[in-house]
């Protein structure tokens, strides 16, 4: 079954009604992004229960259990709760940024449904640039933020905006080379493209493969970019309370709550298309549906990873976070993209190609650990000293 | 392709004019930077349209116009950071007693 | 696969260029790291050079169309200059050798420029205390910078980028000629380092001013400099062998005589042809290595190069009924014979030598001006190889000879009390070396008989025979025998160094304790040996008996080749026993009077040279160089020294006087005209101006307000006027 | 037709935008709606077929440089620049002359005698570029590396504390 044929049908069908083609064209744009919309939606709903539940698995509790089966409906209740609250706009707050800022948190997440592949062409957006694109519309993410942390006019929340852009403008670096090297072995931008090019070994020839400390990279890289634990220092209660959205309650806080989680999801999505095959698997290229559900079925589980880390890892300080990012991530980064782009220009077949990158990326990888990890945690020692154990005056 | 070269052009020399008005007319420096992004913007929108409109298949076009941004982003980038140094020391952001051109 | 190595061409100079600028800008300091970054750098460069060079010798086929790739360079009006690296056969051939021998001499300066012998230690107490020249860094990076002007000389594609690098090799050869500029001698006639460099870089520039006349007159016809260009296109060279220019003394010449001729005068300066010949021998006062390197196998080749280079135009200047191709050969015959009969009479080693560079040279120039350039350039070629051994060798004796006289001295063997002044270059204070540097020895021994062309068994044979072999079938009977009358003379006096030094017992306490060099010296020296043996059968006819069979000859086939895509033929000379055999009984009796002479009875300590009594006045003649120096000095020098103190006499006495005078009287003018016209007229007209400037200023400070944005808005005000111009205006 | 229509409401509401950018008189609004610009930008260029250069727009005008100069406001409560006129006393005449310039331009550019060529854009325009800028323009693609470089460092000395 080609899911394709449903849009083609109704294509046909609208021209048949006698729609000039432009607005054809126009109101299956619209009815795409509408599909889109709803499903972001729906499974959002769904992320919250399942990431709750992952956590409270981890230590040690039930999790949601009580409204429906296995508390399943439990964030629709706490959805009808955040509807039902005081919506509170501060006196001093910049009103129109203020609430345009939860508006945009979510909808720059939403267009980047667009042009994920969840299966053989079955893509929202199937353009040239999707990686380009990818990058573009993450990077709103921080724009949205910066204008809730400072229309707040809110301390805290001001400063919850400096580290938006402190860390998801340096987060975005790794993210980008990551992307990029993936781009590089691939040869194409266009995100359904890149998932073709993983179909060798029966739908299993995945990057991820070639490619490990490439992931490696932009695994921890998008644990930054989701301001999941242990990069969340943009809400770090124990510092800045709550970050950019102290101020925001009942629905415009769900709207950030929700974009947290649509973002974790996409960047879960992303790695999938990118390192893990996208929809492909075995047999998908045969049947397009079994492609949706390989799709859907790899991005929860990496879905649970990061929900995974984030029950499990504590939150580290700012300075670790950054030297980390420029010092290893970026280097490392670097030294990938590097020795990509020499063993594609050795012209070697593609068994000894592959063979070459996994080899290069262990050893980079190795290398950097040791040389650049040991730096960066010498550098916070010394730093520790400093902070913590001032000089006394003699008596 | 509906769309004839001249609207683009119009569109371009208006946002064009309105970042020059903004260059000429803002007291506040990081204004003025605002509207010289904007006449940059609009000479990028130029660019594009020759370049659909006239030369399709030659993409010196496409490619003049990276080059206007790495020119936009290094004067975004000084530009902010000579304001941050003016205003440090001088202790005003108003281009009207940025004057030192006088004497 | 194989263009692809050619892509690299333009990186051969690179290297080293590399190197000068990081030895001058930062290992400076640091002495053994900078030659270690020098040597590196050149062993880069030699590599790449080999690469290239033998990418171009397996595979004839790229004669047909030589690589050249080429970069706009400086646009002018309708032309556009390219710059760019070019490849063929002349070039593969020539960085072949070069980057062979600079990497053996650069492995070779590393073990010679321990501490000099006329320093101070106590000034230069670190310096010594390493055992390496206080300049040992500078040094380097000099070579380095030399390599650079080599290496793109011989890779440029066009003729100015060719003289650019000529003159970046001039400036490295003033550099080197007085590296050691705060040498002095006991004796004040003895020329300095300082003064020998000067003189080789005036003398030269004698030459590249000619040379760039030629250039530009060259440029005004053919628009362009490229190489290939120029010389693959018959039709150009053509209309320039038919034009003819009327110059003042000579008449009507036609511009592929003249450019050429103009050319040629750049070469007589790099490659020390007469009457250009006198910066060569003094420039034997740089250090050793740099003899060898500049002054024996590479920057003096340079000229014959070049001719290689513009044989198309030379030879479209002799159709066109030019004498130029007579004038090369007649210059480089006579260099040949004149500068060997001076080799006879020198007692220094390095200067012997030297006169036999010169002498080689004007071989090599001979063949060019007889139209044999391949065997001209193969004669380079291998003459570039056992020069170099020779020179090194020679430095290697040199360095022994000092060495031992420093031992001798420190041992109390030494004249005692105030020492006279000891040469450890002149080679009556040697003899017997044989014995104590038996590496230095051998290897010198293998470069000299290269050089006096022993038969059949040294390069030198074969490419000197292929000069001869030209000459000989081409009918040049004065040429032939003028060159080989220097061939005899060069076997004998070949022979009579290697006796002098080499053989017979010491004449002095220095000879006798002279240890052999260091290994980076000496393996450097059996490494070139190697090519001075059999380097030549790259150029053995190939009808040669027994022997030709053996070896295929493919250079001189391979240069023919590409000869063809430059419009030139040369007809491989056909081996002919007359010739042969008259040169072979010629270097072989040159070689058995150098032994009657030398090496039956060697010399006693302080005995005077036979030849002297046996040749009397004319030795004295010869020992002087024919009085070169002295007849420069007399219609060069002196003159010009005239003139300045004439002038210098004249500003004083009648200059100064007016001037004076002049001063005078305007004072006294002055004195009467302030009373009346300054106070008023002028002052008032100084106010008047003062006062409307005042008021001008007043009225336009308020346009300069200091303000940017006013001056944009002026910016836009005028833009919106010259836009007005676009409907209006026309 | 779509096409028009979608061109005159994206040119409308970016040039309410950037008239946006010059009048507010508070600093952040200008700032955003100087994004909003941006991403109008970006939008024709996508209708303009260009989608590499409306992605590198968005990536670098929104991503980097709008953010750069939110993120300058914010840090220094001065930039705002609160009690500062919004105008400098030329407004009026620079108005005047940028109506007219824009009149006149606007007049001359419908007057020019462009000839648009109807061919499709080139499919492989990515790898078009990007081999442009390895292969035809690469000097330019390198001095354009180092003046990022220079302006890099410039902008950090230039921001610098100096701590003395």
């Amino acid at each position: 079954m080609d899911l394709r044929a449903f849009g083609e049908a109704f294509i046909a069908m609208l021209e048949n009604i006698g729609i000039p083609e432009g607005w054809v064209l126009l109101i299956n744009w619209i009815l795409g992004a509408l599909i889109l919309l709803v499903v972001a939606l729906l499974l959002a709903i769904f992320l919250i229960w399942f990431e709750r539940k992952v956590a409270g698995r981890v230590q040690d509790r039930l999790g949601p259990n009580r409204v429906g089966p296995w508390g399943l409906i439990q964030p629709f209740a706490d959805a009808l709760k955040l509807l039902t609250k005081e919506a509170i706009t501060p006196d001093n707050a910049d009103r129109i940024t203020y609430n345009l800022a939860p508006v945009i948190a979510v909808f720059h997440i939403i267009m980047l449904f667009a042009v994920i592949p969840f299966a053989d062409k079955v893509v929202g957006a199937n353009i040239n640039v999707g990686v380009l694109y990818l990058m573009a519309f993450g990077a709103l993410g921080a724009m949205a933020m910066l204008m809730a942390g400072w229309s707040s006019r809110n301390k805290y929340a001001l400063l919850g905006g400096f580290r938006v852009v402190a860390q998801l403008l340096s987060y975005e670096i790794p993210v980008g080379l990551a992307m990029l090297v993936v781009v590089l072995l691939s040869g194409t931008m266009n995100l359904n493209g890149i998932a073709q090019g993983q179909g060798g070994l029966f739908g299993l020839g995945w990057y991820v493969l070639a490619l490990p400390a490439v992931f490696v990279m932009y695994f921890v890289a998008a644990l930054a970019e989701g301001e999941r634990a242990p990069f969340d220092l943009l809400e770090a209660e124990s510092e800045i309370v709550a970050g950019y959205n102290i101020e925001y309650s009942a629905m415009k806080f769900a709207w950030f709550y929700l974009a947290f989680f649509l973002n974790t999801w996409v960047l879960s999505a992303v790695a999938v298309t990118l390192f893990f095959g996208g929809w492909q698997g075995p047999g998908a290229a045969q049947f397009p549906i079994l492609g949706v559900i390989y799709f859907f079925i790899k991005v929860f589980i990496m879905f649970f990873v990061f929900a995974w880390v984030r029950a499990t890892f504590p939150r580290l300080r700012i300075d670790q976070m950054m030297s980390f990012c420029w010092k290893v991530l970026v280097p490392m980064g670097l030294a990938l993209f590097l020795s990509v782009a020499v063993v594609l220009k050795l012209g070697l077949p593609d068994v000894a190609t592959w063979a070459l990158l996994f080899v290069a990326n262990i050893v980079i990888l190795v290398v950097t650990l040791k040389l650049l990890g040991n730096y960066t945690s010498d550098l916070s020692r010394t730093q520790n000293k400093r902070l913590f154990a001032p000089e006394l005056p003699r008596l | 392709m509906t769309v004839p070269l001249s609207w683009y052009l119009i569109f371009a020399t208006a946002l064009f004019s309105l970042g020059f008005f903004g260059v000429l007319s803002r007291r506040n420096a990081v204004a003025v930077l605002m509207g010289v992004e904007l006449m940059l913007n609009a000479v990028n929108v130029n660019l594009v349209a020759f370049w659909r409109y006239l030369t399709p298949t030659d993409l010196s076009g496409q490619i003049f116009v990276v080059f206007v941004f790495t020119v936009a982003a290094a004067e975004a980038a000084v530009g902010l950071a000579l304001m941050i140094s003016i205003y440090r020391t001088r202790k005003t952001i108003n281009v009207e007693e940025i004057n030192a051109l006088k004497h | 696969m194989s263009e692809s190595i050619f892509n690299l061409t333009w990186l051969i100079p690179l290297p080293t260029a590399l190197a000068f600028f990081a030895i001058i800008l930062f290992a400076n300091p640091k002495k053994r790291l900078s030659s270690k970054i020098a040597v590196g750098g050149v062993i880069i460069a030699w590599i790449l050079s080999w690469a290239v060079a033998i990418m171009f010798f397996v595979n004839p086929e790229f004669t047909e169309q030589p690589f050249d790739l080429a970069v706009p360079w400086i646009p002018m009006g309708n032309i556009v200059f390219h710059m760019g690296v070019a490849v063929d056969a002349v070039t593969a051939g020539m960085l072949f050798m070069v980057g062979f021998v600079l990497t053996m001499i650069f492995i070779y300066s590393t073990g010679y420029m321990s501490f000099p012998g006329h320093l101070d230690p106590e000034k230069y107490p670190d310096a010594a205390k390493e055992g390496l020249d206080p300049r040992y860094s500078r040094f380097f990076a000099y070579i380095s910078l030399f390599a650079t002007g080599m290496l793109g000389l011989v890779v440029a594609d066009n003729l100015l980028m060719l003289f650019i690098f000529w003159e970046i090799m001039g400036l490295c050869s003033y550099l080197l000629i007085g590296f050691w500029f705060d040498k002095s001698y006991p004796d004040p006639k003895q020329i300095t380092p300082k003064a020998a460099g000067l003189k080789a870089f005036l003398t030269t520039r004698v030459g590249d001013v000619l040379f760039m006349m030629g250039l530009i007159f060259l440029f005004i016809h053919a628009g362009d400099l490229n190489f290939q260009n120029i010389f693959a296109n018959q039709e150009f060279l053509h209309e320039l062998s038919t034009t003819t220019v009327n110059l003042p003394f000579f008449g009507a010449v036609t511009w592929a005589g003249l450019i050429s001729m103009l050319i040629f005068w750049g070469a007589i300066g790099k490659s020390a042809q007469f009457p250009l010949h006198v910066w060569l021998p003094d420039a034997m006062e740089g250090p050793t290595p740099v003899s060898a390197l500049i002054h024996a196998a590479t920057m003096v080749s340079a000229g014959v190069y070049l001719i290689v280079r513009m044989s198309p135009l030379f030879s479209a200047a002799a159709h066109g009924g030019s004498g130029v191709m007579m004038f090369v050969a007649f210059i480089g015959a006579f260099t040949a014979l004149f500068a060997a009969t001076i080799a006879v009479a020198q007692k220094d080693i390095k200067k012997v030598l030297a006169y036999s560079t010169i002498s080689q040279l004007g071989y090599m120039f001979a063949a060019l001006g007889i139209g044999a350039w391949v065997a001209a350039i193969i004669h380079l070629l291998i003459h570039a190889f056992f020069k170099s051994l020779l020179f090194m060798g020679s430095g290697s004796v040199i360095h022994g000879v000092h060495h031992g006289h420093e031992h001798a001295h420190a041992h109390g063997h030494g004249e005692g009390g105030h020492e006279e002044y000891f040469d450890p270059q002149d080679m009556f204070n040697m003899g017997g070396l044989l014995k104590r540097m038996p590496i230095t020895g051998w290897t010198f021994i293998i470069g000299g008989a290269s050089l006096s062309a022993f038969p059949l068994i040294t390069a030198g044979f074969w490419s000197k025979d292929e000069i001869l072999a030209h000459a000989w079938a081409d009918g040049h009977m004065a040429v032939y025998w003028t060159l080989a009358a220097g061939a005899f003379l060069t076997a004998f006096y070949t022979f009579r160094q290697i006796f002098l030094t080499f053989f017979g017992s010491p004449r002095t306490e220095a000879a006798e304790h002279a240890p052999e060099s260091v290994r980076s010296m000496t393996w450097p020296l059996v490494a070139l040996a190697f090519f001075a043996l059999f380097g030549g059968f790259v150029a053995v006819p190939v009808d040669f008996p027994v022997v030709g069979g053996l070896a295929s000859d493919f250079l001189a086939k391979l240069m023919e080749m590409q000869g063809e895509f430059y419009g030139l033929h040369v007809a491989p000379a056909r081996f002919d026993w007359t010739p042969a055999l008259i040169s072979m009984t010629l270097a072989l009796s040159g070689i058995v009077v150098a032994w009657l002479v030398y090496g039956w009875k060697p010399l006693k300590a302080k005995q005077s040279d036979p030849l002297r009594r046996w040749l009397g006045p004319v030795y004295t003649v010869l020992e002087n160089k024919y009085y070169f120096d002295e007849l420069y000095y007399f219609i060069a020098v002196r003159p010009t020294l005239w003139l300045a103190s004439f002038f210098y006499l004249f500003d004083r006495g009648v200059i100064d006087r007016i001037v004076n005078w002049v001063g005078a009287f305007n004072r006294w003018l002055a004195r009467t005209l302030r009373r009346w016209i300054d106070e008023y007229i002028i002052d008032g007209a100084v106010n008047g101006v003062g006062l409307v400037t005042t008021w001008t200023g007043a009225v336009v400070r308020l346009i300069q307000t200091g303000q940017a944005q006013n001056y944009l808005l002026i910016l836009l005000l005028s833009v919106v006027i010259l836009l007005l111009l676009i409907p209006f205006g026309s | 037709m779509v096409g028009q229509i979608l061109f005159i409401f994206i040119a409308v509401v970016t040039l309410l935008m950037a008239l946006g950018v010059v009048v507010a008189r508070n600093l952040f609004h200008a700032a955003l709606f100087l994004v909003g610009v941006f991403f109008g930008v970006a939008t024709l260029f996508i209708l303009l077929e260009a989608e590499f250069l409306a992605m590198a727009q968005i990536v670098i005008y929104i991503g980097a440089i709008a953010t750069l100069i939110v993120f300058a406001i914010m840090l220094s409560r001065g930039m705002m620049g609160k009690h500062l006129g919004k105008y400098n006393k030329q407004w009026y005449f620079a108005g005047g002359a940028m109506i007219f310039f824009f009149g006149l331009v606007s007049w001359l550019l419908v007057k020019m005698p462009f000839a648009p060529v109807s061919a499709e854009a080139p499919a492989d325009a990515i790898q078009q570029i990007g081999s442009g800028f390895v292969g035809h323009y690469v000097v330019p693609f390198e001095v354009a590396s180092v003046l990022l470089l220079v302006a890099l460092v410039g902008a950090i000395m230039l921001a610098r504390e100096r701590n003395s």
